[in-house]
C-alpha cells in the first residue's frame, strides 16, 4: 500500500470553501491587523480599519452565503449550518462592537495597538468554537479564543486590577481547559473518536449495557469545561473578578462574544450528545446535578449582585443569573424539548445585544484611570446625558426582562421551553432570581433619575464608536422587543 | 291640573323639594357667586313655596285616595336590571304613605316658613334651605317608594341631611362631632337594613312590598325572624331606640327648625313607618315583636327619666322625643300599628310645635339654650308661651288634646293586644307620668316664675309665630282623628278615623274590646289621672329649685345614665384600639416589614455568598476542585445516570 | 495489571496533582507548572488510549495539546511578568485586590 | 373608526415620545391634556357606538404579531373592558388638569417628563384593558410598570426610592409568576389543539385537571397552580390582603398625579385581570377557591378600614381606605354571580372616580399645607367651601351613600355575595360602618371645627381647572349613582356569558324558581 | 505483564510530581517538572509513540521549561518562596479532595474495559505503522493529509501567543 493510499488527502470542495469564507476573512484580517499594528503612527487606525473591514465582509458573507444544508468540512471538523452562522455572526458582531467601543478608550487607557488584532483572533476562535463538531478542534478554538482574551484582559498594563484579572482568568481558565481536555480524552478513549456524532453513537451503544463510569466521567468533565466558560456556579468564580478588572470594552466583548460562543458550542454538543435519548433522563443523577447547578446559579448571581456597587461587577453577577436562565433552556433541550434550542439561540442574540449596549454605555461613563464605573458615577446621568441614561435604562430593563425590550422575549422563550419540559420548580426559582436581580438592575435607574448628580464626575467621554454601539444596540433592543418574530424568521 | 301631573302625582310630590334643592344648592349660589352671599328671603321663599306646592300635590293625592281610588303608582325608571338583580324607582302613594307625605310636606312647609325667620341672621342661608329641601326629598322617597331599596335610599338620604344639618354650624367642633355621631350610629343601624335586604332578596328575589307580600307565607317565619331582627336594628338606629338612641340628644346641635322637622316630626319616625309598611314581615316574627315592645317601653322610660334632669331646653325636648318614640315602638311591638301611626302624627304636631316654640325662645334669647338662665319669658313671648302651653298639654295627655287620644290608645293596646301585657302597660303609664313632670318642669323653668338672668326676650316675627299657631291648632284638634270607641259612642264622634283609613293597607288583628284586662275607658281615666298627678307633682317639686330631690339620682340622670361613656369605652375605644393595634402589629410589624425582611434576608445571604468571592485564587481553585469532585462522585456513584 | 491501566492511573495522578499544585501553592509560577502537569496527564491519557485503541489520531491530539500548552505557557509567563510589574510579587496573597 | 382602538392605545405613546422630545417643557402639560382629551373623545365615541345587544368583541383589530408563538395584536372592546377603557380615557385628562400645579415646585423639565410618563402609563393601561390576547395583555401589563417606577422614584416624597422599589418588586414578582402561567397556557394550547394560540377566547376552552374535593390540595393540581400563578399577579396589583404591603407607602410617597393613576387605574388592572382572565380561564379552581377568597376579601375590607381608622396622616388614611374599597370589588368578583360581578365591574370605576377625587384634593391640601398630618387641618369648610363640598361628595361616594355611584356597586356586590356566602357578606357589610367611621373622621378633622392655625392665606380654594375636574367627577358620582343601568347594561351580556362559562349551572333562577323583574 | 522499566518510570514520575508540588523553591519545582517531563517522554517512547516522545522532550523540556526557568531567573522570582501553608485547612482539604479525585478516576479506570469493535476501524495498528515506516512518518502523513485545518489553526494560535506575550511583557508603555 502506498503512502498516498494510506493517507488520502481530504480535499475541500468549492462549496465548502465558500462556507469557510467568513472564517478565512476573519483570520486574514486578524493577521493583517497584527501586521499593521506596529506601524507608527497609523497602526491603530490601520488595524482598526482592517478589523472593521474584515468583520463587515465576514458579516456580509455570513448573511449571503447561507447554506441550505449543513456543509461539513473534513468529516465534521467544521460544520457550517444555520446555527453556526448565526452564532458566528453574533461573535463577529460582538468583536466589531468591541472594536468600536475600544475606539478612543484605547488611547485614553494607553492600550497597545495589537488590541484590534487580538479581538479579531478571539473572534476567529469563537467562530471555530461554534462551527466545529470535533472535540479537539473545539479545544483549539477555545484556546485560540481564550489566549486572545487572556491578553485582552491584561491589556491595561498599568492597572494592577487588570493584571490580577488576567492572572486569575488565565490560571482558572487553564485549569478549566485541562479539565475539559481530560474529559475529551476520556470520551475519546471510550468511543474511539472525537467527532460529536460518533461519540453520541458510541455513548448510546455503551448506555445499552448500563452506564460505564469512564464515559460518564468524560461527559462530566467536558460539561464542566463548558460550565466554566458560561459561568455556572460553582465554576463561576472567575467571572466577577475578571469582568471587573478587564477594561470595559473587553468585558463587554467577553460577556457577549465569549459567552455566545460558549453557548453556541455547548448547544451543538448538547444537541449531538447530551440530548441523545436516554443519555440524561429526568430523575437521573445528571439531571439532578444540572438541576441543582441551575438552581444555585439562578439564585447566586442574583443574591450577590444585590450587594454590588461597582457596575461591571454587578453586571458580572447578573451574567451569572443569566447563565442560569440559559441552562434552564439547556435542561429543557436535554430532556427532550427540542424547541428549547430556538429559545436558547434567540435568548443569546438578545443577550448579546443588550450587554454590548450596556457595556458601551459603561465605556462612555467609565472614569479615567480606574475604568471601574460605580453607581455613584451614574448619579444625575438622567439630567446630564438623557439619551445615554435612557439607553442604559433600556438595556437594564432588557436584562431584567421587562417588555417591550428584547430581553423580555428572551426570558419568555426560555421560561416557555422550561415550562413545556415540565420544569416548573426551576422556572419558579428563575422567577425568584429575576425578581431579586430586578432590584439591582433598577438600582442604576435610581441613581440616574432619582439622585442629584455628584460634585465631580470628571470629564466624560463622548467617543463616537461607543456611542454608535449604544445607539444601534438601543434601537435593536427596542426593535426586537416590538418585532421578536423577525429573528425567528432568521432561524427558519 | 293637567293629566300629566295628575297621573304622576307621587313623582310631583317628590320633584318639587328636589327642585328647591337644585335652586338653593346649585343655581342660586352660582347666580349670587358664592353661597355666603345668598339671601334668606329668596332662598327660604323658594324653598317654602316648593314645599307648599308639594303639600298641595300630596293633598290632592290624599283626596284621590279618599275618593276611593287605590294606591297611586308611578314608574319612574328602571334603576338596575340584571338577570339576577333588578330594582326600579317606582313610587306608590297609598293610604299609609299619603298620611306620611302629608305630615312631611305639611309640617315641612310650616318649618320652612318658620326657618325664614329663624335663619334671618345667618349668612348663606341657601345652604340651609338646600339641605332642608333635600331632606324633604329624601324623606318623601322613603315613604313613597314601593320597594325596600329606595326606602333605603331615602333612609340614608335623610341620614345624610341630618348629618349636614346637625353640622350646619361646623365651626364648633362639638356640632361636627354630634353630626358624625348621628351619622355613625345610624350607619350601625343601616348595616342591619342592608343585610335585611340581602336576606329578603336572597330568598324572594325581590324587594318590592307588593311582591314580598304576595310571596311571604307563614312557612318563612323562621327565616323572616332574622330579617325582622335586622330591620328592627335598623329602626332602632333611625328612630333612636335603645340601644342606639344616643345620637338624638346630641343632634340638637343643629338649628332648631332642623330639630323640629328631622329629629321630632319626620325622620325619627321612619322606623315606625318601616314597621307599619312591613307589618307582614314582622307579624311572622312575634318573638321579635315582643322584644320591640319592651325595647320601646324601656326607651320611653329612659327618655322620660333623663329628660327630668336636663337643663338645656332642646335636650329636654330631645329626650322627650326619645321617650315618645318609645311609645310608638311599644305600639308597633304589640301590633297596634294604627296607634303607632296615630301617635306618630300627633307627636309630629305637638313636638314640632314644642321645638319651634323652643326655637322661638332661643331666637328671642339670642341663642341661649340653658333654661336655668331663662324664666319669666311668658310676658315677653306671649304667643310663643301660649302655643307652647298647648303643645305641652298635648304631650302630657291632658284630655281632648291630641296627645291624650293617641297615648291612651297606645296604653290601651299595650295591655289589650294579644302580645300586650300588664307590664308594658305599667311601663307606658309610668312614662306618661314622667312626661307630665318634665314638661311642667320645662315650662316652669322657661316661661314662669321670675327672670333669672338678664335675658329679655322679644317676640318673634310673624313668619315664626304663624307656624306656631297653625301647629297649635293641629296639636289641639289632631286627636279627633282617633277618638276611642267608648268616648266616640258617648259623644257621637266618628271612631278611629285614622285607623280605619289605614286598615286596607295595614290590617290589624281584630280585637275584642271587652276581653281587655282593663277597658278602654278605664285606661283613659288612669292616664288622665296620671298626667294630672304628674302636673301637680311637677308644679310642687320644681317650685324653687329645678333639681331632683335625690342628688344621686339627679347625677345619674343628668349624666344620662352614662350610656355615652359606656359606649365609648365599650365600642369606640376598642375600635380605635384595634385599629391602632393592627396598624402597629400585623400591619406595621409584619406586612410592612415583609419586603424589608426579604430585602434584608437577600442582602444577608448575598453578603454571606459574597464571602466566597474573596479574591483568593487558591480558594477559587479549591472551589473548582471541590465542584469537580462532588459532581464526579455523584455521577459515578449514583448509578442511575 | 496491564500497561494501559497503569498508565491511565498515572495520568489521573498527574492530573490530580496538577490540581493539587494549583490549590496549595501560593506561587503562581508553580501554579502554572501545575497546569502543565495537568496537561501532561491529559497527554498521557491520550497516548494511552491511542495505544489501547491502536489509533494514531490520539497521538496527533497530543501534538496539538503540546503546542497549545507551549503557547499557553508563553502567554502565562508574560501575564506573570505583568503581574510582577504591578504587584512586585507573583504570590497569590498579594493579588487579592479584586474581591466581593 | 376601524382603527379607533389602535389610536386610543398608541396616541398617548406617540404623544409621550413627542413631549419627551420637546425642547421646552412649558407646553408639555397642555399638550398632554390635549392628547389625552383626544383619547377621551375617542373613548366617548366608543361608549356611544358600543352595541349593547351584541355579545362578543367590537371594534376588533387583529393581526399576527409573533406568529410562531400564536401571539397576535388582538384588541377589542367588549362588555368587560368597555367601562374601564372609557374611564381610563376620561380620567387621564382630568388627572392632568387637576394636578396642573402639582407638585408645587415642579420645573418645566419635570412637568415634561411627568406628563410623558403618565401618557405612557395611559398607553399601558388602555392596552391592558383592550387586549384580547393573553400575551399582549402581559406585555402592556408590564409596560406600565416602568413609568410608574420612575415617576414615583423621581418625583415622590422623601421616602420615594424605597417605596418605588417595593412597589416594583411586589408587582414584578406577581407578574413574572403570571408569565410562567402564560407560557404554560400557550404550551398547553399547543399540545391540545396542535397550534399555538394566546387568544383569551381560545384559551378559555382549555380545561385543566382539578379536583374540587381536594380542598387546599387543589392548588397543586395543574389548574390550581395556574390559578395561583395568575392570582399572584392580580392579587398583588389589586391588591388583596395580604398582598397589599406595597400599597400604603407607594400611595403615600407617589406624587399626586401618579397616586391618582395608581389607585384609580392601575389597581383596576388587577381586578380586571381577575374578571377577564383568572376566573374564566380556570373556572373549576375559581369555583373551588371562590368562597375562601370571598372571606379574604371580606377580611380585607375590615382590615383596610381598621387601618384607615388608625391613621393620623390624611394620605395614608385614604390609601388604606382604597385597600378596603378594592376588597369590595374582589368580593363581588369571587361571588361568581352576574350581578356581583357586574357590581364589581361598576365598583372598579366607582372606586376609581372616588379615589381620584380624594387624592386630587389631598394633593391640593398638601400643596397648601406642606403636611398631611390630620392635626394640621381643620375648619376648611369655612375658608374653602368648594373644596369642602367636592370633598364631601367624594366621601359620600366612598361611604356608598345611596344616590352616589358607590352605593350601586357596593349594594349589588353585597346582595349577590350574600346569596353565596352570607357569613363573609356580613363581615364585609361591617365595612359600611367602619368606612363611614374613617371617612367622616377624615372629613371632620380637615373640614370642620375651628380653622387650623397658620396663615389663612395659605388656604386657597379650588382653581378653575380643579373645579372643572371635581365637577366632572362629582357629576359622575351622582350620575352613575342615580342611573346606573345605562352603564350596567353595557356589560350585562358579557358578564352573564362569563358567569355561564365559569359555572354553567349558576345562571338559573334561584331555588324558588322566580326571577323577578319589576 | 508490565515492563518493569515502565513501573520504575511511573514511580519516578509520581515522586517527581510530589516534589514539584512541595518543593519550597520554584526552581526546584521547575527542575522536578523537567525531570517528570523527560520521564514521561520515556514512557511515550516505550509504548510506541515516538513522535510524541520527541515532541515532549523538545517542546516541553526544551522550550517550555526553559522559558519557565528563564522567567524565574529574569524576574528574580527565585526569592519568592512559594511555601505551602500547612496550618490551613484548605491545604488539607485540597489534598484530600485531589487524592479522592484520583481515587475516583482510579475506580473508573479499573472498571473500564474497551469494548471490541469500536466504530473507528483500527487502520493504524502498530503493525501497520511499522509497515509504513515508523511512528513519525505515520503521524505526519495523517497530519498533513487530513488534519491540516487543525494544523493551520494551531499556527493562528501560536501567532496569538506571540502577539500576546509581546503585548503583555513589553516594558514600555507608549
Amino acid at each position: 500500500m502506498s503512502f498516498e493510499e494510506l493517507f488520502p488527502i481530504h480535499f475541500i470542495a468549492a462549496e465548502q470553501w465558500q462556507a469557510l469564507i467568513p472564517l478565512i476573512v476573519m483570520s486574514v484580517s486578524a493577521v493583517l491587523a497584527l501586521l499593521a499594528a506596529p506601524w507608527k503612527p497609523k497602526g491603530r487606525l490601520a488595524s482598526f480599519a482592517v478589523l472593521t473591514a474584515g468583520s463587515v465582509l465576514a458579516l456580509l458573507s455570513l448573511s449571503f452565503s447561507v447554506p441550505d444544508a449543513p456543509v461539513s468540512v473534513l468529516g465534521g471538523v467544521l460544520v457550517i449550518d444555520r446555527l453556526s452562522q448565526i452564532f458566528s455572526a453574533l461573535t463577529v458582531a460582538a468583536g466589531l462592537a468591541a472594536a468600536f467601543m475600544t475606539l478612543g478608550f484605547d488611547q485614553r487607557e494607553k492600550l497597545l495597538t495589537e488590541v484590534y488584532s487580538l479581538i479579531a483572533f478571539a473572534v476567529v476562535g469563537m467562530m471555530i468554537l461554534v462551527s466545529t463538531r470535533d472535540l479537539m478542534v473545539l479545544f483549539i478554538g477555545l484556546e485560540l479564543m481564550s489566549l486572545a482574551v487572556y491578553v485582552l484582559v491584561g491589556m491595561r498594563r498599568q492597572s494592577s486590577d487588570a493584571a490580577e484579572a488576567g492572572l486569575k482568568y488565565f490560571l482558572l481558565g487553564g485549569v478549566a481547559s485541562a479539565i475539559l481536555l481530560y474529559g475529551v480524552s476520556l470520551l475519546y478513549g471510550s468511543t474511539g473518536s472525537l467527532k460529536f456524532d460518533v461519540i453520541g453513537q458510541g455513548l448510546s451503544r455503551l448506555w445499552q449495557n448500563g452506564t460505564p463510569m469512564l464515559p460518564v466521567l468524560g461527559l462530566v468533565m467536558v460539561g464542566i469545561g463548558f460550565l466554566f466558560k458560561i459561568g455556572a456556579v460553582p465554576f463561576h468564580v472567575w467571572i466577577p473578578d475578571v469582568y471587573t478588572g478587564a477594561s470595559t470594552p473587553v468585558t463587554g466583548f467577553m460577556i457577549s462574544g465569549v459567552k455566545a460562543a460558549a453557548i453556541g458550542s455547548l448547544l451543538r454538543f448538547s444537541s449531538d450528545v447530551f440530548s441523545l435519548p436516554g443519555l440524561l433522563s429526568v430523575g437521573g443523577s445528571f439531571y439532578w446535578i444540572l438541576w441543582t447547578i441551575i438552581a444555585v446559579t439562578l439564585l447566586f448571581g442574583a443574591l450577590v449582585g444585590l450587594r454590588q456597587t461597582n457596575l461591571k461587577r454587578m453586571l458580572a453577577y447578573s451574567t451569572i443569573t443569566h447563565t442560569g436562565y440559559v441552562l434552564l433552556g439547556f435542561l429543557a433541550l436535554i430532556i427532550g424539548q427540542e424547541s428549547a434550542s430556538d429559545a436558547i439561540v434567540s435568548y443569546t442574540l438578545f443577550y448579546v445585544v443588550m450587554n454590548l449596549g450596556g457595556f458601551s454605555v459603561l465605556t462612555l461613563i467609565s472614569p479615567e484611570h480606574s475604568d471601574e464605573p460605580t453607581l455613584q458615577d451614574l448619579a444625575g446621568l438622567g439630567q446630564r446625558r438623557p439619551y445615554l441614561a435612557f439607553a442604559l435604562s433600556l438595556f437594564l430593563l432588557s436584562m431584567a426582562g421587562i417588555p417591550p425590550t428584547a430581553g423580555f422575549f428572551g426570558k419568555y422563550y426560555l421560561f416557555m421551553s422550561a415550562v413545556s419540559a415540565g420544569e416548573l420548580g426551576l422556572t419558579i426559582l428563575a422567577v425568584v432570581g429575576s425578581v431579586i436581580s430586578a432590584v439591582f438592575y433598577l438600582r442604576p435607574l435610581v441613581y440616574m433619575y432619582m439622585r442629584p448628580q455628584g460634585d465631580d464626575h470628571g470629564v466624560e467621554a463622548r467617543w463616537v464608536g461607543s456611542s454608535a454601539v449604544v445607539g444601534l444596540a438601543a434601537v435593536l433592543t427596542l426593535f426586537m422587543g416590538f418585532v421578536p418574530s423577525w429573528f425567528s424568521s432568521l432561524m427558519k | 291640573m293637567s293629566d300629566f301631573v295628575n297621573s304622576n302625582l307621587p313623582l310631583w310630590i317628590l320633584l318639587l323639594p328636589l327642585c328647591g334643592f337644585a335652586f338653593n344648592g346649585i343655581v342660586y349660589p352660582l347666580l349670587s357667586r358664592g353661597v355666603s352671599k345668598t339671601s334668606h328671603l329668596i332662598s327660604g321663599g323658594v324653598a317654602t313655596l316648593a314645599m307648599l306646592a308639594s303639600f298641595f300635590f300630596a293633598f290632592s293625592g290624599f283626596r284621590e285616595l279618599a275618593a276611593g281610588s287605590g294606591a297611586l303608582h308611578t314608574t319612574v325608571y328602571q334603576w338596575v336590571a340584571m338577570s339576577d338583580f333588578s330594582v326600579g324607582l317606582n313610587l306608590q302613594l297609598d293610604r299609609l304613605s299619603s298620611i306620611m307625605a302629608l305630615i312631611i310636606t305639611g309640617i315641612g312647609s310650616l318649618i320652612h316658613l318658620y326657618s325664614i325667620g329663624y335663619m334671618s341672621h345667618e349668612k348663606g342661608a341657601a345652604r340651609f334651605f338646600a339641605y332642608l329641601n333635600l331632606f324633604c326629598f329624601a324623606m318623601l322617597i322613603l315613604v313613597l317608594s314601593d320597594n325596600l331599596l329606595f326606602v333605603f335610599f331615602g333612609w340614608e338620604g335623610v341620614g345624610l341631611c341630618s348629618y349636614l344639618l346637625i353640622s350646619y354650624w361646623y365651626g364648633d367642633a362639638a356640632n361636627a362631632d354630634a353630626a358624625r355621631k348621628a351619622f355613625l350610629v345610624n350607619r350601625v343601624g343601616d348595616f342591619g337594613f342592608v343585610l335585611a335586604m340581602c336576606m329578603l332578596y336572597a330568598k324572594f328575589g325581590t324587594l318590592a312590598f307588593s311582591q314580598l307580600l304576595a310571596q311571604i307565607t307563614p312557612e318563612h317565619a323562621t327565616y323572616l325572624t332574622g330579617v325582622a331582627v335586622l330591620l328592627f336594628f335598623a329602626a332602632t338606629g333611625k328612630s333612636a331606640q335603645f340601644p342606639l338612641y344616643v345620637w338624638l340628644p346630641d343632634a340638637m346641635a343643629g338649628p332648631t327648625p332642623v330639630s323640629a322637622l328631622i329629629h321630632a316630626a319626620t325622620m325619627v319616625t321612619a322606623g315606625v313607618y318601616l314597621f307599619a309598611r312591613l307589618h307582614f314581615v314582622f307579624e311572622l316574627a312575634p318573638a321579635v315583636m315582643t322584644v320591640v315592645a319592651w325595647v320601646g317601653a324601656l326607651t320611653a322610660l329612659i327618655g322620660g327619666t333623663i329628660a327630668l334632669a336636663q337643663n338645656d331646653i332642646k335636650k329636654v325636648l330631645a329626650y322627650s322625643t326619645v321617650s315618645q318614640l318609645g311609645f310608638m315602638f311599644l305600639a308597633t311591638g304589640v301590633g297596634a300599628y294604627h296607634a303607632a301611626v296615630f301617635h306618630l302624627m300627633t307627636h309630629a304636631f305637638f313636638k314640632a310645635l314644642l321645638f319651634l316654640g323652643a326655637g322661638s325662645v332661643i331666637h328671642a334669647c339670642d341663642g341661649e339654650q340653658d333654661m336655668r338662665k331663662m324664666g319669666g319669658l311668658r310676658k315677653a313671648l306671649p304667643i310663643t308661651h301660649a302655643t307652647m302651653l298647648i303643645g305641652s298639654l298635648a304631650i302630657m295627655g291632658v284630655p281632648l288634646f291630641s296627645g291624650f287620644f293617641s297615648k291612651d290608645e297606645i296604653l290601651f293596646m299595650a295591655e289589650a293586644m294579644p302580645r300586650g301585657s300588664m307590664g308594658l302597660f305599667a311601663a307606658g303609664s309610668l312614662a306618661a307620668f314622667l312626661t307630665a313632670i318634665y314638661t311642667i318642669r320645662m315650662l316652669r323653668m322657661t316661661f314662669w316664675g321670675e327672670a333669672r338672668s338678664g335675658i329679655h326676650g322679644h317676640e318673634s316675627p310673624w313668619v315664626m309665630t304663624l307656624p306656631l299657631v297653625v301647629l297649635a291648632v293641629l296639636a289641639t284638634f289632631g286627636g279627633f282623628l282617633g277618638v276611642p270607641h267608648e268616648l266616640a259612642h258617648a259623644v257621637g264622634l266618628p271612631t278611629h278615623l285614622l285607623g280605619e283609613w289605614l286598615t286596607p293597607v295595614v290590617p290589624v288583628a281584630a280585637l275584642d274590646l271587652h276581653a281587655a284586662p282593663i277597658s278602654e275607658g278605664m285606661v283613659s281615666v288612669i292616664a288622665t289621672a296620671l298626667s294630672v298627678i304628674g302636673i301637680f307633682l311637677g308644679l310642687a317639686m320644681f317650685k324653687k329649685t329645678f333639681t331632683l330631690p335625690s342628688a344621686a339620682l339627679g347625677k345619674l340622670l343628668e349624666g344620662k345614665y352614662f350610656v355615652d361613656e359606656i359606649y365609648t369605652s365599650l365600642f369606640v375605644r376598642p375600635l380605635y384600639w384595634m385599629g391602632d393595634l393592627i396598624a402597629r402589629t400585623l400591619e406595621g410589624r409584619l406586612m410592612q416589614n415583609l419586603g424589608n425582611w426579604m430585602g434584608v434576608g437577600s442582602s444577608w445571604s448575598g453578603d454571606r455568598l459574597r464571602a466566597l468571592q474573596g479574591g483568593d485564587l487558591q480558594i477559587f481553585a479549591l472551589i473548582l476542585l471541590a465542584g469537580l469532585s462532588l459532581i464526579v462522585a455523584i455521577s459515578l456513584f449514583w448509578t442511575n445516570v | 495489571m496491564d500497561t494501559g491501566v497503569l498508565l491511565h492511573l498515572l495520568s489521573a495522578w498527574l492530573f490530580c496533582m496538577g490540581l493539587l499544585a494549583i490549590c496549595v501553592r501560593r506561587n503562581t509560577l508553580v501554579m502554572l507548572m501545575g497546569i502543565e502537569l495537568m496537561l501532561n496527564g491529559v497527554n498521557l491519557s491520550f497516548v494511552t488510549f491511542a495505544h489501547e485503541l491502536q489509533q494514531l489520531s490520539g497521538q496527533l491530539q497530543v501534538f496539538f495539546v503540546i503546542t497549545i500548552a507551549a503557547a499557553e505557557s508563553a502567554v502565562g509567563l508574560s501575564i506573570l511578568v505583568n503581574v510582577y510589574r504591578n504587584f512586585g510579587s507573583i504570590k497569590t496573597d498579594r493579588t487579592q485586590t479584586l474581591r466581593g | 373608526m376601524n382603527q379607533l382602538l389602535s389610536w386610543m392605545i398608541f396616541l398617548p405613546a406617540v404623544g409621550a415620545a413627542l413631549i419627551l422630545l420637546l425642547p421646552n417643557g412649558k407646553i408639555a402639560r397642555p399638550l398632554g391634556v390635549l392628547i389625552s382629551a383626544l383619547v377621551a373623545v375617542f373613548g366617548v365615541m366608543l361608549w356611544l357606538n358600543f352595541e349593547v345587544d351584541v355579545l362578543g368583541p367590537q371594534f376588533a383589530i387583529k393581526f399576527p404579531w409573533i406568529p410562531e408563538m400564536g401571539v397576535s395584536f388582538d384588541i377589542a372592546v367588549d362588555g368587560l373592558n368597555l367601562p374601564l377603557v372609557v374611564f381610563t380615557a376620561m380620567l387621564t385628562p382630568l388627572a392632568f388638569l387637576g394636578t396642573w400645579t402639582l407638585p408645587a415646585d415642579a420645573t418645566d423639565s419635570m412637568q415634561k417628563r411627568m406628563t410623558a410618563l403618565v401618557l405612557l402609563m395611559e398607553c399601558g393601561a388602555l392596552g391592558t384593558f383592550l387586549s384580547q390576547d393573553l400575551f399582549l395583555f402581559y406585555v402592556f401589563w408590564e409596560v406600565i410598570l416602568i413609568p410608574a417606577y420612575l415617576l414615583i422614584g423621581m418625583y415622590g416624597g422623601a421616602d420615594r426610592v424605597k417605596a418605588t422599589l417595593q412597589f416594583f418588586i411586589y408587582t414584578f414578582a406577581g407578574s413574572l409568576l403570571m408569565l410562567v402561567g402564560i407560557a404554560w397556557l400557550i404550551y398547553a394550547q399547543k399540545t391540545t389543539t396542535g397550534t399555538f394560540s394566546a387568544s383569551m377566547v381560545e384559551l378559555q376552552n382549555l380545561r385543566f385537571a382539578f379536583d374540587p374535593d381536594a380542598g387546599w390540595g387543589g392548588v397543586l393540581s395543574a389548574q390550581g397552580l395556574l390559578f395561583a400563578a395568575f392570582a399572584a399577579a392580580f392579587f398583588v396589583k389589586s391588591p388583596l390582603v395580604p398582598f397589599h404591603a406595597w400599597l400604603p407607602s407607594t400611595y403615600t410617597q407617589a406624587p399626586t398625579l401618579v397616586t391618582i393613576y395608581l389607585a384609580a387605574v392601575l389597581s383596576k388592572m388587577g381586578t380586571y385581570g381577575i374578571l377577564k382572565i383568572l376566573l374564566p380561564l380556570f373556572p373549576d379552581a375559581a369555583r373551588a377557591f371562590g368562597p375562601t377568597l370571598m372571606w379574604l376579601a371580606a377580611i380585607g375590607i375590615v382590615y383596610g378600614a381598621l387601618l384607615a381608622i388608625a391613621q393620623k396622616n390624611l394620605k395614608t388614611a385614604i390609601a388604606y381606605s382604597s385597600l378596603s374599597h378594592v376588597s369590595y370589588i374582589l368580593l363581588g368578583l369571587f361571588s361568581l354571580t352576574p350581578s356581583g360581578m357586574n357590581g364589581a365591574l361598576l365598583q372598579m370605576v366607582n372606586h376609581g372616580i372616588a379615589i381620584a377625587g380624594l387624592f386630587l384634593l389631598v394633593g391640593h391640601l398638601e400643596k397648601s399645607r406642606g403636611s398631611l398630618e390630620l392635626s394640621a387641618f381643620g375648619g376648611l369648610a369655612k375658608t374653602t367651601p368648594l373644596l369642602a363640598t367636592s370633598f364631601m361628595i367624594m366621601v359620600l361616594s366612598s361611604v356608598a351613600l345611596p344616590g352616589t355611584n358607590g352605593f350601586v356597586g357596593e349594594f349589588m356586590v353585597l346582595v349577590s355575595s350574600f346569596r353565596v356566602d352570607s357569613g363573609a357578606t356580613i363581615l364585609a357589610a361591617t365595612g359600611m360602618v367602619l368606612g363611614a367611621v374613617y371617612m367622616l373622621n377624615v372629613y371632620q378633622k380637615t373640614m370642620f371645627g375651628a380653622t387650623a392655625e397658620g396663615p389663612a392665606s395659605t388656604w386657597s380654594d379650588l382653581s378653575v381647572k380643579e373645579i372643572i375636574v371635581m365637577a366632572a367627577l362629582s357629576a359622575a358620582v351622582v350620575g352613575i349613582g342615580v342611573a346606573p343601568q345605562g352603564y350596567l347594561v353595557r356589560s350585562k351580556l358579557a358578564i352573564e356569558e362569563t358567569v355561564k362559562h365559569i359555572s354553567p349551572e349558576a345562571v338559573k333562577p334561584d331555588e324558588s324558581g322566580r326571577v323577578s323583574h319589576f | 505483564m508490565v515492563n518493569p522499566v515502565l513501573i520504575v518510570l511511573t514511580v519516578m514520575i509520581m515522586l517527581l510530581s510530589l516534589s514539584m508540588i512541595f518543593a519550597r523553591n520554584p526552581i526546584s519545582s521547575a527542575f522536578s517538572l523537567v525531570g517528570l517531563i523527560v520521564a514521561l517522554g520515556g514512557i511515550y517512547a516505550m509504548i510506541g509513540a515516538h513522535f510524541v516522545a520527541a515532541l515532549q522532550i523538545i517542546v516541553y523540556a526544551g522550550a517550555v521549561m526553559v522559558l519557565f526557568i528563564f522567567s524565574i531567573m529574569l524576574l528574580n522570582m527565585n526569592e519568592e518562596k512559594g511555601e505551602i501553608d500547612f496550618a490551613s485547612w484548605k491545604t488539607y482539604a485540597a489534598l484530600g479532595v485531589s487524592l479522592g479525585l484520583t481515587g475516583f478516576f482510579g475506580v473508573a479506570f479499573l472498571n473500564w474495559s474497551h469494548e471490541t469493535g469500536l466504530p473507528t476501524p483500527d487502520i493504524y495498528s502498530l503493525q501497520k505503522i511499522k509497515e509504513i515506516g515508523g511512528n513519525v512518518l505515520s503521524v505526519s502523513g495523517l497530519l498533513f493529509s487530513q488534519m491540516y485545518i487543525q494544523f493551520e489553526l494551531i499556527s493562528l494560535l501560536l501567532l496569538v501567543a506571540i502577539a500576546g506575550a509581546l503585548v503583555l511583557a513589553k516594558r514600555k508603555v507608549d
